[in-house]
């Protein structure tokens, strides 16, 4: 059960909070040129990486936020909670 | 019967009091403080229970939770609880216990058969037989099925409560042994908010069932003054009767409280039979202490052989001890206050010790106490008759494989063993500790931690096992300065000689004693090498093969023992074995506790609206959507569903008909960018739209398919007012929050929920009108108010947002008041409607009716598959928006192709019958399956409004819109075979002319 | 292969069995194979069982990195059913279920293959509509399949409460649903294919493919690299690790998985049984432990753990079903990593690099196809083009939207 | 011309006795709600804002100041809730629409979408940690606290009034549930 850092409420149980997946894919401005397999990409098509993971939360019970945090997959360990529109922190590479 | 075990005094009981109990029919006594297992020790019965596979005649191997083989079924009826270990029972008045898995008695039990035939059973037998004939498979499983199990499971409900409590303690100390006890003492004096948890009903861990001096007193004055002090702290919570059962990631840790679990079935109403604690702790200490192994020795499964601790434990808790002549079999030096304390208490005690020598403490002790030592011996067999006759002990030889000499018998009613001791590391497991083996102690002993469990393991459960390093590393623990409780060091394991298997006289495996590492699934030593032999090399692969370790108790007792004979047996080191994982719980936990409040009416909300007990008062049947109740249908006397549908669907075609709908999910949008938003959202345009005007929408997916709809009205210039299907309000709103906070922050839109701010009313029908120009002095003719028009006026004195919208194709009005005035609304439409007969309807009429004008149901008509050409609703994809969300989809490949499923109507031969929903087309009407399908129906009523009556459908069907006109096949699931005329899916007034009027 | 038999125990009873064979050899890699299966789960080890026995390319390495079936295959709760609603899923679960029935018998391993009947209750009008658009299908599409009254569910499983908060308005029932014993279907292929040649290699990870032009020739591993004219890889949770070394990404995400076990007791649930309303489903081994479990994690993770709400919201959902099990205790409770696609439907596929074929997607409900999968997947391998069973499950069906969505009309899927 | 009678206004727990014993448990007269949506580092906005409410605006989420019969909680980085009195609310919408004129802001009646519940007695701390993750104890939840946060299965919004009172602000579907949440968590203290 993780410990989350809403970075507007700061901490709280995990069950006050929905996970969205991959964070950063931006929606292509120029869908309508691309091809079905790059929009297939976009859609479907997922990192799902085995180690520092950058995705998206929302704060559902709290101030409803939708936020990015920085976590391992291989141990489930959060390395940052940054905001929408935020760059995720430079040294993630370090643990892995 | 007397407590012929009982000593004359001594324990922790109160002999003051007797409390009378039953077990197997007959009944017994014994006193407060007795947990089941020592009040029926203190009775002399020793046959408890009969194993899983074998159904070996079995009593206590220990005194605490890691009991294997004293499964009790506890209690009756709807009180009933199986596989109930006795040492974890406590007694009270009126007790009533069962032994489980015999037939017909635990003395004669049938299933020893198994026993006898056990050499035809080894591990994994069953994955090598019963496989002839096939067919007997269902046969052998069923005979299979029903010698397996233990208890039997409850039949009743339960009658108990079950709770919840969060925590968020600076400190949570597991274990009140010393270490715990100097743990919790020293954060309480540290000021930390403390909480202290111990299975045990009293603090204290093993100091309860010994005889050691801290700080200058007695243990038991020392853990009196602890428990003092603690009480005095107000931010220290002690809680006793309580289990960590699991470590979780961040610190997260649940522990269940007996809160009245312990008092029997009639325990208070008020007053939860247990409850589930769940901690978020800044620090955690684990003081769990350190559980004794068995040796594994010929036949030592034997009732009346058990732990040498907890035959001490029995004797310093309890006042009782196990008989009258105590052989205690051991590798190490700390059985040796077993024997010792034994014989102080007048027991004959014959000490066998596979040592040579042992600790000079310990031989000194044991001598002046009058105790027999056979040093270098083991034993090699038992007699068991209805009890513990003797058991034969011989010469070990230097390298422990074999015995030699002759075979002494010594006499004896009780035995017990220990082949040392493993720390309690499960929770430190089960927080992804990892593992570091002690090659003195031989034991395994937590390591590093993960950084997202931080704690640290104290004492005995650190591999640590003398008091005074246990009162050390607690104390450090808890944070507190100042000096910490003391006691004198003692050596207290001395030098362990390991002896995985003590051999008898014949070959281990090979004749008939049976050398068990693991109790209750009757696992054996040669069991474990058979595994071996057949390539189950990886622990894990001989866990699952034999079921070592995965019996109620976990292996408690026998997973070290099993991964040091596998080690001995391969010739590699104990850590190369490995170990399985430990996985939560730490003992088996009540689904009732992990379910806590959340049953029955708590289980998962009711939603009502703000109307529904009047719906409810006037005989409304209600159906579950999402989590709402609506009103399906309202019978009147005598009247089924079908015959007040018709009624309902016939009154709002012909009059007026009021309808709740509420549950529509509402979301107020302000901004500059609203209409800029609506595009994205929507697969039509929404310039255009003017204020006061109502516009309806289909949203896509990013993959294209239809998952909601709804309409949308401009309230003012950058204002509007948008519904979603009731199952979609959240989903909408997350959806548009998603694109507004992560991809769109730029643009100006806020968007609030208003759902339950609104009670909707819909009033449908051709004298909607005069219903609702009975309630207002606005205007609310067709020029103020036309279709797809919308006005806020006042309605019987509330102010009120009307939509001229409709889901009926009849003339509409939807009313908005906030919800406070719900009902009162309502009631004064009811009053107004009753001049024109107005009828009331449900969502069952709702649908029938939209059904009749073709209007789909996102989520019945359209299943996630579905694009809006897909349900004939391309009019309201625009073609000149840039892009909207899913657009892009439309046009791949197998998106865009010809012949895809397509919403149509369907005419069935037989005007009567209503096609059942889900019913298939198939392209191909063939004797029986398989037939070649190519659609479904989505939706199907009996209308009373079309032809006079008879029935209507929606389907989707491949190429459905080329085949308007045609007969199609549907193959029912019940033999019938229907026929049916696909049509439009419009079937009343087609060219839309009432709903304007 | 020395065979197992009711004769062949009492013989070795005698030898206080110690004369046993091992189930499957543990050899050193070969320089090359023909095929290398990648990943030893039930899925890798059928493939490889097909591929020796049925396609006569008996030059087959199957690598695990861990213990065979050490993956989902030995932490699924053991379903098997063939009740899907599209014809494509039905082809391919009802090829599984073809082969399930006699295969004890063929691989001479009791796979306990019990099919008890399987129960998908439905509590609203919604779930109605559902279980009978489904359970049309499946019967048009010539697979078992009965709707039950709520007279005829209470009769089929007495204890259950047809009240409550959501009441059961009817059930579908496939009879020839039911469990089979996990770990022995791993073992059962394991040591049938290494019977016939195959190469069973444990404790060996795959770090990398060796790709030449565009075709796949070999695979690294911790111990060496190993030759192969052809690689399945059938890795489950770590499919996208995989394709990573390959160098494409797949359209999955890995969840954690949990289920639980409670203590055993006496046989009290008869039939398999599963509510998406409620959102849980339960069945009883053959041990007498109930076997319960629900829906996935919502975020990735590669940790076999899961969160503990999860398993309060099943047994919420169990208890709820069975109240009078709330004095019931659960014995055990553990996690998985399933590899879940959009639309809840495998991925049977070849990949951008040519002789490099993936067999993954499998999410909550890939047991149930083990013996299905594996037999496509083998015949797709050895003839360098995907059997027609397998060919809608491509990957290429992301970029078109031909996609077989199982998840869009039903919600659960195990 | 038609006379009406006088609207009767009802909330969702009008028909559920009021629970009283060492803890008591009530529904609050409906009191006026308005969600607000801006920006606070937009001056246009603060401006308009203090139009209506005279306290400061708070920015900390979770913080709350009071003015008059009015309260303004910060819920999220723009989001605030305006609490009145219920009359005031027809008001406080109209001249909040006008003061804030161009910039970018919102004001939505929200009052019946909540309603409140309190809960008061010695063992309220006690009873709000069955439903809640949220660390209630006094050191973690002083009296004047408040948050936003997950009761049992729904969002509340949590007011921490005095040690042993706590309004509870839910859904209004949600109220009923939540209700006979907490009388199942009190029943040990109110036997
Ligand atoms: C809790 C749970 C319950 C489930 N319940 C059901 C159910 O009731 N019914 C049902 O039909 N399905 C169920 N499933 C799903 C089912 O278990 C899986 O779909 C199925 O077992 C997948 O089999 P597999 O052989 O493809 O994968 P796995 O058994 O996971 O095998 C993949 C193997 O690949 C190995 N591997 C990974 N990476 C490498 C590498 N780099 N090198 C070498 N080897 C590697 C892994 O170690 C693993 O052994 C459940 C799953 C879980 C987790
Ligand atoms: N004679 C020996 O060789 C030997 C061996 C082991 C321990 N010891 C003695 O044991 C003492 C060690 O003290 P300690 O404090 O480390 O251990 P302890 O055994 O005294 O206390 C551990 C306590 O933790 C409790 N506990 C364990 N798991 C729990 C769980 N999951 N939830 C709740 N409670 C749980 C137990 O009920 C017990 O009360 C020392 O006195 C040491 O000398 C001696
Ligand atoms: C169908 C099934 C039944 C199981 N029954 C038991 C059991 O009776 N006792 C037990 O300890 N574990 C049981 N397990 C759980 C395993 O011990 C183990 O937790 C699971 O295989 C996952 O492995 P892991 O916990 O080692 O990661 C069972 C697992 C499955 C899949
Ligand atoms: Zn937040």
């Amino acid at each position: 059960m993780f410990l989350i850092s809403c970075p507007w409420c700061g901490e709280r149980d995990q069950t006050e909070f929905h996970c969205h997946g991959e964070a950063h894919i931006a929606r292509p401005e120029n869908s309508l040129e691309m091809d079905d397999a790059a929009w297939g990409d976009y859609v479907f098509f997922r990192k799902n990486v085995k180690g520092v993971h950058l995705e998206r939360w929302t704060h559902d019970h709290g101030c409803g936020r939708w936020f990015n945090a920085a976590r391992n997959t291989a141990t489930d360990e959060f390395l940052a909670f940054y905001k929408p529109g935020e760059a995720p922190p430079a040294d993630l590479e370090r643990v892995s | 019967m007397t407590q012929d075990n009982r000593l004359p005094a001594g324990g922790l009981i109160d002999r003051s009091r007797t409390l009378s109990f039953e077990f197997d029919g007959k009944t017994y006594t014994g006193h407060p403080g007795d947990t089941l297992a020592s009040a029926l020790m203190a009775n002399g019965v020793t046959l408890l229970g009969r194993s899983f596979k074998y159904h070996r005649p079995r009593g206590l191997l220990a005194a605490g939770s890691e009991e294997p083989n004293a499964l009790i079924q506890l209690e009756r009826g709807a009180h009933t609880e199986p596989n109930t270990r006795a040492t974890a029972i406590e007694l009270y008045d009126g007790l009533n216990a069962c032994s489980q898995n015999r037939w017909p008695s635990l003395k004669y039990d049938i299933g020893v058969v198994n026993s006898w035939l056990s050499r035809f059973f080894p591990a994994g037998f069953y994955y090598k037989t019963f496989m002839w004939p096939e067919r007997l498979w269902m046969t052998y499983e069923h005979v299979i099925r029903r010698a397996a199990g233990l208890g039997v499971s409850p039949r009743l409900p339960d009658p108990d409560r079950y709770e919840h409590r969060h925590d968020q303690p600076e400190l949570l100390v597991v274990g009140a042994g010393p270490a715990g006890l100097a743990a919790a003492l020293s954060g309480a004096r540290a000021g930390k908010r403390v909480v202290l948890v111990d299975e045990n009903p009293q603090l204290g861990g093993s100091l309860l069932g010994s005889r050691d001096t801290i700080d200058g007193q007695s243990a038991l004055d020392w853990v009196a003054g602890v428990r003092a002090e603690l009480a005095e702290h107000p931010c220290v919570r002690v809680l006793t009767r309580t289990t960590l059962t699991g470590y979780f990631d961040y610190n997260y840790l649940i522990a269940t409280e007996h809160v009245t679990a312990h008092l029997g079935p009639q325990a208070s109403d008020d007053l939860p039979r247990q409850r589930l604690w769940k901690f978020r702790a800044k620090s955690v200490v684990l003081a769990t202490g350190a559980i004794e192994r068995p040796l594994v020795f010929a036949d030592n499964d034997r009732p009346g052989i058990l732990l040498a601790s907890a035959v001490r434990t029995y004797q310093h808790r309890f006042g009782v001890l196990p008989g009258r002549r105590l052989v205690v079999f051991t590798n190490n030096d700390s059985a040796y206050s077993t024997a010792i304390d034994a014989a102080s208490a007048g027991v004959a005690v014959t000490l066998v010790d596979c040592r040579d020598t042992a600790g000079d403490a310990a031989e000194r002790g044991a001598d002046a106490a009058g105790v027999t030592r056979m040093m270098g011996s083991a034993i090699t067999g038992v007699s068991y008759r209805n009890g513990l006759q003797s058991v034969d002990v011989m010469a070990l030889s230097a390298d422990g494989t074999r015995v030699d000499g002759p075979v002494q018998k010594v006499p004896c009613d009780s035995a017990c063993s220990s082949g040392g001791w493993n720390p309690a590391v499960h929770l430190h497991s089960q927080a992804k500790g990892k593992l570091r083996w002690l090659e003195d102690t031989h034991t395994y002993a937590p390591a590093a931690c993960a950084s997202t469990m931080p704690h640290s393991s104290v004492g005995a459960c650190d591999g640590e096992f003398s008091l005074d390093q246990a009162l050390n590393a607690g104390w450090a623990a808890g944070g507190a300065t100042g000096p910490a409780p003391s006691a004198e060091r003692v050596a207290s394991i001395g030098a362990l000689r390991p002896l995985w298997v003590v051999p008898c006289d014949h070959p281990v495996g090979e004749g008939p004693k049976k050398h068990f590492h693991e109790f209750q699934n009757d696992a054996t030593a040669a069991d474990l090498w058979l595994a071996q032999r057949e390539g189950f090399e990886s622990i894990e692969h001989t866990k699952r093969y034999t079921t070592t370790g995965m019996a109620t108790d976990q292996g408690k007792t026998s997973n070290v023992n099993a991964i040091g004979i596998l080690a001995s047996s391969r010739g590699i080191t104990v850590p190369e074995v490995g170990v399985t994982t430990f996985r939560p719980p730490y003992t088996p936990l009540t689904f009732g506790a992990i379910v806590g409040q959340n049953r029955r009416h708590l289980f998962h909300m009711v939603r009502k609206t703000p109307i529904h007990d009047w719906q409810a008062d006037h005989g409304a049947v209600f159906e579950d959507v999402g989590d709402w109740k609506r009103a399906r249908y309202y019978p009147k006397p005598g009247e089924d569903m079908d015959a007040a549908v018709r009624r309902e669907c016939q009154a709002v075609r012909e009059g007026v008909g009021l309808f709740d709908a509420s549950t529509l999910g509402k979301i107020d949008l302000q901004g500059e960018d609203v209409a800029w938003l609506l595009d994205m959202l929507y697969t039509n345009a929404w310039g255009g739209l003017a204020v006061g005007k109502c516009r309806y929408g289909l949203m896509l997916n990013e993959h294209g398919m239809v998952f909601d709809d709804g309409v949308t009205t401009r309230v003012a210039e950058n204002h509007y007012h948008m519904t979603t299907t009731t199952g979609g309000a959240a989903r909408v709103l997350g959806w548009i929050e998603e694109w507004l906070q992560t991809e769109w922050p730029d643009k100006r839109v806020h968007a609030t929920s208003v759902t339950e701010q609104w009670a909707v009313m819909a009033l449908n029908g051709p004298r909607a009108r005069a219903v609702l120009e009975a309630l207002t002095e606005d205007d609310v003719s067709n020029d103020a108010l036309p279709f797809m028009g919308f006005k806020e006026i006042q309605l019987a004195g509330v102010p009120a947002r009307v939509f001229r919208i409709s889901f009926t194709g009849e003339q509409a009005f939807e009313v908005n008041v906030p919800a406070r005035y719900g009902r009162f609304v309502w009631e004064q439409m009811v009053a107004a409607g009753a001049a024109h007969d107005m009828v009331i309807y449900g969502t069952e009429t709702m649908h029938v009716l939209r059904a009749e004008k073709g209007f789909i149901i996102v989520g019945q008509d359209s299943d996630g598959t579905m694009t809006p050409s897909d349900l004939d609703m391309d009019w309201i994809v625009s073609k000149k928006k840039a892009d909207f969300l899913g657009k892009r989809s439309l046009t791949r490949s197998d998106t865009s192709r010809d012949g895809r499923k397509q919403l149509v109507g369907l005419l069935s031969e037989d005007p009567s019958l209503v096609l059942p929903e889900g019913a298939h087309v198939v392209s191909e009407l063939r004797a029986a399956p398989p037939m070649p399908m190519i659609g479904h129906v989505t939706s199907s009523y009996f209308s009373p409004n079309v032809d006079g009556g008879r029935s209507i459908a929606l389907a989707v069907i491949q190429g459905g819109f080329k085949r308007k006109g045609d007969w199609v096949d549907l193959p029912l699931i019940d033999g019938r075979r229907v026929r049916a005329k696909v049509v439009d899916p419009v079937f009343v007034d087609a060219a839309g002319e009432r709903v304007k009027s | 292969m020395s065979r197992y038999s009711v004769f062949s125990l009492v013989r070795n009873a005698f030898s206080y069995h110690q004369n046993w064979q091992r189930a499957w050899r543990s050899p050193d890699p070969k320089r090359e194979y023909d095929v290398v299966i990648v990943g030893g789960g039930g899925h890798g080890l059928a493939t490889a069982y097909y591929l020796a026995t049925e396609c006569g390319i008996t030059n087959v390495a199957v690598i695990e990195k861990g213990w065979l079936g050490g993956g989902n295959t030995g932490r699924n709760t053991t379903i098997v059913r063939s009740n899907y609603l599209w014809d494509e899923s039905a082809a391919l679960y009802g090829h599984a279920m073809q082969l399930w029935q006699g295969l004890s018998q063929a691989l001479n391993y009791n796979v306990m293959y019990s099919p008890r009947g399987l129960l998908h209750l439905a509590h609203s009008v919604h779930d109605m509509q559902e279980i009978q658009r489904r359970g049309n299908a499946i019967y048009l599409n010539g697979i078992d399949s009965e709707f039950l009254s709520p007279e005829q569910v209470r009769e089929m499983v007495p204890f259950m409460s047809m009240e409550g908060r959501y009441p059961v308005l009817g059930a579908l029932l496939q009879k020839r649903g039911g469990t089979a014993r996990h770990d022995a279907v791993a073992w059962g292929y394991a040591r049938a294919a290494d019977a016939a040649g195959v190469d069973i290699i444990q404790n060996c990870e795959v770090t990398g493919f060796d790709i030449q032009d565009g075709t796949v020739t070999g695979v690294q591993t911790s111990r060496g690299r190993i030759g192969a004219k052809t690689v399945g890889v059938v890795t489950a949770g770590h499919s996208s690790v995989m394709a990573e070394m390959a160098g494409f990404r797949m359209p999955l995400e890995s969840f954690p998985l949990q289920a639980l076990v409670s203590e055993p007791v006496k046989p009290v649930v008869d039939c398999v049984i599963m509510s998406n309303g409620v959102h849980a489903y339960i069945s009883q081994s053959d041990k007498g432990e109930l076997v319960i479990g629900a829906s996935s994690d919502a975020y990735n993770s590669y940790t076999q753990r899961g969160s503990y709400d999860i398993i309060e919201d099943t047994l919420q959902a169990i208890c709820e079903m069975y109240p009078l099990f709330t004095r019931m205790r659960m014995l055990r409770q553990w996690g998985g990593i399933v590899d879940v696609t959009v639309d809840r439907s495998p991925i049977i596929s070849k990949t951008p690099v040519r002789n490099l074929y993936f067999n993954c997607g499998w999410g909550t409900g890939g047991f149930k196809c083990t013996p299905g999968s594996g037999h496509v997947f083998a015949h797709s391998l050895a003839n360098g083009d995907m059997h027609a069973i397998a060919a809608p499950f491509s990957m290429d069906r992301f970029n078109s939207g031909a996609l077989v969505d199982e998840g869009a009309a039903s919600a659960v899927a195990h | 011309m038609n006379t009406f009678p006088t609207p009767v206004a009802r909330t969702p727990l009008a028909d559920l006795p009021l629970l009283l014993g060492a803890l008591s448990l009530e529904e609050r007269p409906l009191s006026g709600k308005v969600s607000l949506r801006g920006n606070a580092g937009d001056s246009a906005f603060v401006e308009a804002l203090s139009a209506r409410f005279s306290g400061a605006l708070p920015t900390q989420v979770g913080q709350r100041v009071e003015s008059g019969q009015a309260s303004l909680w910060c819920l999220g980085p723009d989001e605030w809730r305006l609490q009145c009195e219920l009359d005031a609310v027809e008001d406080t919408l109209a001249q909040l629409r006008d003061a804030f004129g161009q910039c970018h802001a919102s004001a939505v009646d929200v009052s019946d979408y909540y309603t409140e519940l309190a809960l008061s007695g010695q063992a309220t701390r006690d009873v709000l940690a069955k439903l809640t993750p949220l660390d209630v104890s006094a050191e973690g939840f002083p009296a004047g606290s408040q948050a936003a946060t997950r009761m049992a299965k729904c969002s509340v919004l949590l007011h921490m009034v005095r040690d042993d009172q706590a309004v509870l602000c839910v859904r209004w579907s949600h109220a009923e549930y939540l209700w006979d949440y907490l009388c199942e968590a009190a029943r040990e203290y109110n036997h």
